[in-house]
C-alpha cells in the first residue's frame, strides 16, 4: 500500500499515549525504567524526552507502592498509566490492583472514579523461564472491576490504548512480549500493520473476526491469533475452512460474537497462551456450550499452556507452548466429518 | 501551636459525636444478634470495629485538614471520618446498608467513601497507604493546594506497603503525612511481640524524614505536631511519620472477648477515657464553662440521633442494585 | 448413633494439626492471631496450651514475609502450617505462594521440597463486604504447583488437613466462614459431621459422590455442596432425581468422577460461590463438554457469583449468592424433558 | 578479623573462577544472536545478567558460610552461586539447559537451586528475603546450627518483603543477614532517584539492629564485617543488615545498551575493577608470589573450562520432561 504506516505494537502504544499526554495534562505515566530506557519493551521509548520526567516518571521497585498510588492519583483527578514490567510480577502487589483499583468504585457506589491504565507485559518463547514468561489472562480476567484487553497487532495496540486511557474505568491492557517488535525478543511480522496517524479508538469489550470460515471456529487473543491464523492458512489446503475470533478484550467478554460464529460453523477451538485449567479456554468452552441454541457437530478443543509452571530450556518450553501445528491438528480432528462429508 | 477555643469546641465536639454515634451503633449492632451472636443478623451486619478511645488522633489531625485534603483511612474509620466531615447521616445510612447510604449500601461500615471530603477506606492493612501517596502526587502534578494523610494501625507499619509507600514520598517529596494511631494491639497481637522496635517513629530515619512520638493520646499535642508536619508537607518540604500513643477502649471488633489482653489492663485505659479528660481540662483551665461543654455536648448528641433516625427510616438497598456501579 | 462424636471443621482441624504436631516435631503453625486467639476463625484453638508459642507462632500482619519465611523453612525440613486469615487478603502475598511456594519445586528439578500447608478462610453471606467475603478458588486453582482443596465437612476436614501436612507438596487448604461451626458466623448444621478420633486421611485429588441421582448431576464444593444436597432433597417432590459431586480437591482435578456423573445423568450444574467467569464453573463445564465420549441432554447450567464485588448490604450480597433455590430452579428448567418424559 | 592466606587464597580463586565463568559465559550467550540480537537464540537463549565487578561482596561473605548455611540469591546470582559451592559444572550444564543440569533445564540461570549447598535464588525482586529468615527460623526451632543469608541488590531495598522480612528476623532474633550489593543501578534507575537515604545500614535502625555500610567493594572489609554479622547471628544475638558498594562492570542484562549511565562513569568503574585490584594487593602486601597467583587463576580457568565442556556435551532436556517434577 502506498500510505501504509506500518508500526509495531511498542511504537503503537507510545503513540497512543503521546497523543493522549497532548490533550490532556490528567495523562502520565509511572513505572520501572520507563524514562531514560523508555520501558524495557519500548512502549514508552520517547515520552521522556517530550515529555519531562514529571510525567513520565521512573519509579523505585516499589510496585505496590506506586500502584497504590496510582489509585490514588486517579481517584483525584489524574488518568495515570502505569506499568508493571512484567505480569508475573503481580503478586507483590495484587492488593493494590484488585482490591483497591478494581473495586473502589463500587465501594464508592460510584462516587469514586478510578481512571487508569495497568501496562505489562505478557507471554514467553524466549525461554525467559517460570518468572517472566506467563500470561495470566485468566487471573486478571476472573475478577471483577477491571477491564481487560490484549491487542493482537499494532492497529488495535494503538487504538485500545486510547481507549483505555479515555475510559473512566481501570484497565488492564497486557501486551505481548514476543508481539511487541522489538528484535530482541524476535518478532511477529503480522503484529506490525497500517497504523493511522491519528488519534482513534478500538471499543473495548468487542472481539473482531479476523478471518472469515465456515467449518470451524478458532477463538484466541494476542499471541494465539497468530497461530490461529497460521493454522487457518495451512487448514486451506486440507479444504477446512476457519475462522478466527480476536478476542481483544477478555473483560467485557463478547460471547455473542463468539457464539455467532460457532453458531456458524458448529466447532470450537480455543487457543490460550495461559494455563490450562480455571482460566480463559475452560469460559469460552462454557459461554459456548451453556447457550441454549447453539449445537456443536465436535467436541470444542484448547491448546493451552498445560498446568506446570514455565520450563527454561528451549525444547521444553516450546514443547509446551501453543502453535499453529497443534491447532491445525485439533482442526483436523474435530473437521474430520466435515472433510469427509 | 495551640488550638484556637473555636478549634478546641470543635475538637472536643468532634470527638463527643464520634462517641455517641459509636455507642448508639454498638447498641443497635448487638439488635437481632441475641441470645445467639450471628454476625450476619441484625439491623447492621457484619464486622464492627470502634474507634473508642482513639478519638484524639481523629480531631487533632483534621483540625488542620479542609475538605480539599485528602484521608485514606482503615477497618476502623468512624473518628476519621466524623473528623474529617463525612456526611453523618449517608455514613450512617451506608452502616446500615440502606440505599441512601454513602455507596447504596455497597461498602459498610469498612468502606466508608465520601468524595466530597476526599476520605476513603480500605479493610487490607496498610493499603491506605499507596493511594494517599497518590493523592499527594497529584496535587503536586496539577500544582493544587493539599496534603493526604494516610491513617494506619501500629500493626499495619510492619506491612510492606507501609515501607513501600513512605519511601516513595520522601524521595518524590510529596505533601504526605502518615499518621500511625498505636493502640498497643493488632487484634490479639501486643507491639511488643510484633515490632522490632518500641516506637515507630524511629522508622523515618529510614526514609531521612522527620519522625514523631506522641504519648499519652493527648489532643493537645497531637494537634501541635499534626500542624507542624501539616504545615511542612503544604510548604512543598515533604511527608512526615507520627506515631500516636492511642487507647482501644473496645474489643478489635464486637464479639471480642479480649481473653489476650493482660488482667486489669482494660480498666487502666478506662480510666484514660480521653474524652472525660478533655472535659477535665477544659474546664480546669477555664477555657470552657461547664454549660458551654453541655452545649456542645447536646448538639454532637443530637447530630447523631438525627443520622441515626435518618438512617433507620431510609429504605434498604435493592438487592439488583448489587450488579450496578462496578463500572463509572 | 451411639458412638457419633460430631465436630465442627474448626474442631476437626485443630485436632489434625494436634496430632501431626505430637507425631512429627517438623511441624509447627504461623499466623496471625493464631495462638492466644486460637485463629479468628477457631481452627487453631487450644494449640498454644498444647504446644506453646514456639511452634504456634503469631506473627506480625507481614504476609509476604511469613509466607515467605514458611517456604524456606519446608526447603529446609519443616512442614509449616501457615494461614492466610481471610483469602481476599491474597494480594499482599501472593508472589511468595505463587512464584516461590508453587514452582521452587519446579525450578530445582526437584531438588526442594515444598511441604507446607497455607491454610485460608473464604466466603461471605454475613455482610462483612468486598475484602473480606470472597472465595477465590479459581485464582489460587489456575496457577500451577499447588494443590488446592475445600472441605464441605468436618470429616473431610480432618482428612484433608492430614494429608496436606503429610504431602510433600504445597497445600492450598481453604476453609469457608460458613461451614466452621463458629456461632458468630452462622453454622451450616450439614457441615458438622462424625469424625474419628484417630488420624486419617481423605486422599487429595479425589472427588466424593455425596448423593447419588440419575437425572442431573449438581457439582460444587464446600458451601456450594450444601447448597446441592437441600437443592436435591426439594427436586425430591418434582420427581427429579439429583446427583451431588464434592469436588474436595479443585487440583488436582477429579475429572473422571465428575465425567462419569454426567455420563449417568445426562445433565450438569455447577455451583459456584467464587465469581462467574474465568473461574470453577466455566472449567467443569468444559471438562464435561470437551469429553468425546459424552452427550448432554440439556446445554449446562452454573450458578455462581456474579462478576461484581461483594456488596455488604445484607439484601445485595443474599441476592448474589448461589443458593438452593436457585440451583433447584435450574435443575427444573433443565430436567424439563426428564419429567414430561 | 582478618582473613588467613588459605581464606584469601579462595576468595581471590574464587573471584576469578567467577569472572572466567562469566567471561565464557559472555562469549558463548551470543553464539547464534547474530547479525540480530534475539534473545530466543543461541545456545544459551533467555536473559543473561552478568556480576562482573560484585565478586568481592559474594566471597568476602560466602567466606564464612558452610555448605549447611543458606543462601538466596536473585537474578544475578553466578558468584553467589560460585562462592557457596554450588557444583559448576552442574549449574553450567543448567544454564544451557541440559539434563545434566541442577534441575534439569527448567530453572535456567536465574533459578540456580542446590540442595546440596543449601542455595535458591528467585527472580523476583527481594523475594529471597522471606525464604531466608523461614530457614533461619527452622534452624531455631531446629536447634540446628546455620545461617542464612539473603543477598538482594539496592534496588531490592525498596520492596515490601525486604520491610517485613528484616522485621520479623529482628523480632524474632533469627540467624539471618542481609547483604545488600549496592551497585547504584537497579536497572536504568540510580539508587538517588529511587532510594530515599544515601545508604541503606541506616535502616536497620527501623528494625533495631546493627546496620553496616562498606565502602570501595574491599574484599577484605567485607571479609571482616561479614564475619562480624554471621557469628553474631551464629551466636543468637539475631539479624545483621549490611550495605556494600560494588560495581557492575557489565549492562543489567546482555543486551542492555546502557544509555541511562552518566558518560565516563563506565570508565572509571573498570579502572576500579576489584580483581586487579586485589591482585595487586596480595602481591603488593607480599601475602603471595606472582607464580601463586598465577597458579590459582590458571586453576580457576580450569575449572571453568570444564564445567563449560561438561554443559556443551551433556544432552538436551527431553522436552516431554517439561510435564514432570510439578510435585516432589
Ligand atoms: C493484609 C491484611 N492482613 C490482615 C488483616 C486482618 N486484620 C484486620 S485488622 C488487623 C489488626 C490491625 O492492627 P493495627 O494495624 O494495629 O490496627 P487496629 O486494629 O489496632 O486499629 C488485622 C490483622 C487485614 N485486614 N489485612
Ligand atoms: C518485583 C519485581 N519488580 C521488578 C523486577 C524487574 N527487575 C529485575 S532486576 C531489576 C533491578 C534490580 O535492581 P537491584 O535490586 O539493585 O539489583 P541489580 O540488578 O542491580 O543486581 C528489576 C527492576 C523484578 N524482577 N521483580
Ligand atoms: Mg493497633
Ligand atoms: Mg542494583
Amino acid at each position: 500500500m502506498e500510505n501504509e504506516r506500518k508500526l509495531t505494537i511498542a511504537r503503537a502504544m507510545a503513540e497512543s499515549i503521546a497523543q493522549e499526554m497532548r490533550i490532556d495534562p490528567t495523562v502520565f505515566v509511572m513505572g520501572e525504567d520507563i524514562a531514560d530506557l523508555g520501558g524495557v519493551f519500548g512502549n514508552t521509548r520517547g515520552l521522556a524526552d517530550e515529555f519531562g520526567k514529571e510525567r513520565i516518571r521512573d519509579t523505585p521497585i516499589s510496585e505496590t507502592g506506586f500502584i497504590g498510588a496510582a489509585v490514588g492519583a486517579a481517584q483525584d483527578g489524574m488518568r495515570p498509566v502505569v506499568e508493571l514490567m512484567f505480569v508475573d510480577f503481580f503478586g507483590v502487589c495484587f492488593d493494590a490492583i484488585y482490591n483497591l483499583m478494581a473495586k473502589n468504585t463500587y465501594f464508592s457506589g460510584g462516587n469514586f472514579k478510578v481512571p487508569m491504565v495497568l501496562m505489562t507485559s505478557t507471554g514467553g518463547g524466549y525461554s525467559d523461564a517460570g518468572q517472566h514468561s506467563q500470561c495470566l489472562y485468566g487471573s486478571f480476567a476472573h475478577l471483577p472491576g477491571m477491564k481487560v484487553v490484549s491487542p493482537s497487532n499494532a492497529y488495535d495496540a494503538k487504538g485500545l490504548m486510547t481507549a483505555a486511557i479515555r475510559d473512566n474505568n481501570p484497565v488492564i491492557y497486557m501486551f505481548h512480549k514476543g508481539l511487541q517488535g522489538m528484535g530482541w525478543l524476535g518478532t511477529e511480522a503480522g503484529a506490525n500493520v497500517h497504523v493511522p496517524e491519528e488519534a482513534y479508538e478500538v471499543e473495548i469489550g468487542k472481539a473482531a473476526i479476523v478471518r472469515e470460515g465456515s467449518d470451524v471456529t478458532i477463538v484466541s487473543i494476542a499471541m494465539g491469533v497468530h497461530h490461529a491464523l497460521k493454522a487457518a492458512k495451512a487448514l486451506e489446503a486440507d479444504g477446512i475452512s476457519a475462522e478466527v475470533v480476536d478476542l481483544r478484550s477478555l473483560v467485557p467478554l463478547d460471547r455473542e460474537t463468539v457464539r455467532a460464529s460457532v453458531r456458524k460453523t458448529g466447532r470450537l477451538i480455543v487457543v490460550d497462551e495461559d494455563y490450562h485449567s480455571y482460566g480463559v479456554s475452560g469460559e469460552i468452552i462454557a459461554t459456548v456450550c451453556e447457550a441454549d441454541d447453539l449445537t456443536l457437530k465436535a467436541p470444542p478443543r484448547r491448546i493451552a499452556y498445560p498446568d506446570v509452571p514455565i520450563p527454561f530450556a528451549r525444547v521444553m518450553e516450546q514443547y509446551c507452548l501453543p502453535n499453529a501445528e497443534k491447532v491445525v491438528a485439533a482442526a483436523r480432528e474435530i473437521c474430520r466429518s466435515a472433510v469427509t462429508a | 501551636m495551640q488550638p484556637s477555643k473555636e478549634t478546641l469546641g470543635w475538637m472536643y465536639q468532634t470527638m463527643v459525636t464520634s462517641r455517641r454515634f459509636e455507642e448508639i451503633i454498638e447498641k443497635i449492632y448487638l439488635e437481632g444478634k441475641s441470645p445467639v451472636f450471628n454476625m450476619a443478623n441484625g439491623p447492621i451486619p457484619g464486622e464492627m470495629h470502634l474507634s473508642n478511645g482513639q478519638e484524639p488522633v481523629a480531631v487533632g489531625v483534621c483540625a488542620h485538614l479542609n475538605p480539599d485534603d485528602v484521608i485514606t483511612a482503615t477497618h476502623r474509620p468512624h473518628h476519621q471520618a466524623i473528623a474529617k466531615g463525612v456526611d453523618l447521616n449517608k455514613m450512617a445510612a451506608e452502616i446500615f446498608g440502606k440505599a441512601s447510604g454513602l455507596s447504596g449500601g455497597r461498602g459498610g461500615h469498612m468502606h466508608i467513601f465520601d468524595a466530597d471530603v476526599n476520605f476513603a477506606c480500605s479493610g487490607i492493612i496498610a493499603q491506605g497507604m499507596g493511594p494517599a501517596a497518590g493523592a499527594a502526587l497529584s496535587r503536586k502534578l496539577q500544582g493544587k493546594p493539599g496534603v493526604a494523610v494516610a491513617f494506619i494501625g501500629e500493626g499495619a507499619a510492619n506491612q510492606g506497603a507501609f515501607h513501600e509507600t513512605m519511601n516513595l514520598a520522601a524521595v518524590w517529596k510529596l505533601p504526605m503525612i502518615c499518621v500511625i494511631e498505636d493502640n498497643a494491639w493488632g487484634i490479639s497481637v501486643a507491639k511488643e511481640t510484633a515490632t522490632a522496635v518500641k516506637r515507630n517513629d524511629v522508622r523515618a530515619a529510614a526514609y531521612g524524614i522527620p519522625g514523631h512520638y506522641i504519648e499519652g493520646n493527648d489532643p493537645w499535642k497531637i494537634y501541635e505536631v499534626a500542624g507542624e508536619a501539616i504545615a511542612r508537607a503544604r510548604a512543598g518540604e515533604g511527608p512526615t511519620l507520627i506515631e500516636v500513643e492511642t487507647y482501644r477502649l473496645a474489643g478489635h471488633f464486637m464479639g471480642d472477648a479480649e481473653g489476650y489482653r493482660p488482667e486489669g489492663e482494660k480498666d487502666g485505659l478506662f480510666a484514660k477515657d480521653p474524652i472525660p479528660a478533655m472535659r477535665k481540662r477544659l474546664e480546669g483551665e477555664g477555657a470552657f464553662t461547664a454549660p458551654e461543654l453541655d452545649a456542645l455536648e447536646a448538639e454532637a448528641a443530637e447530630a447523631v440521633e438525627t443520622a441515626i433516625r435518618f438512617a433507620r427510616e431510609s429504605a434498604d438497598a435493592k438487592p439488583e442494585d448489587a450488579l450496578t456501579a462496578v463500572f463509572a
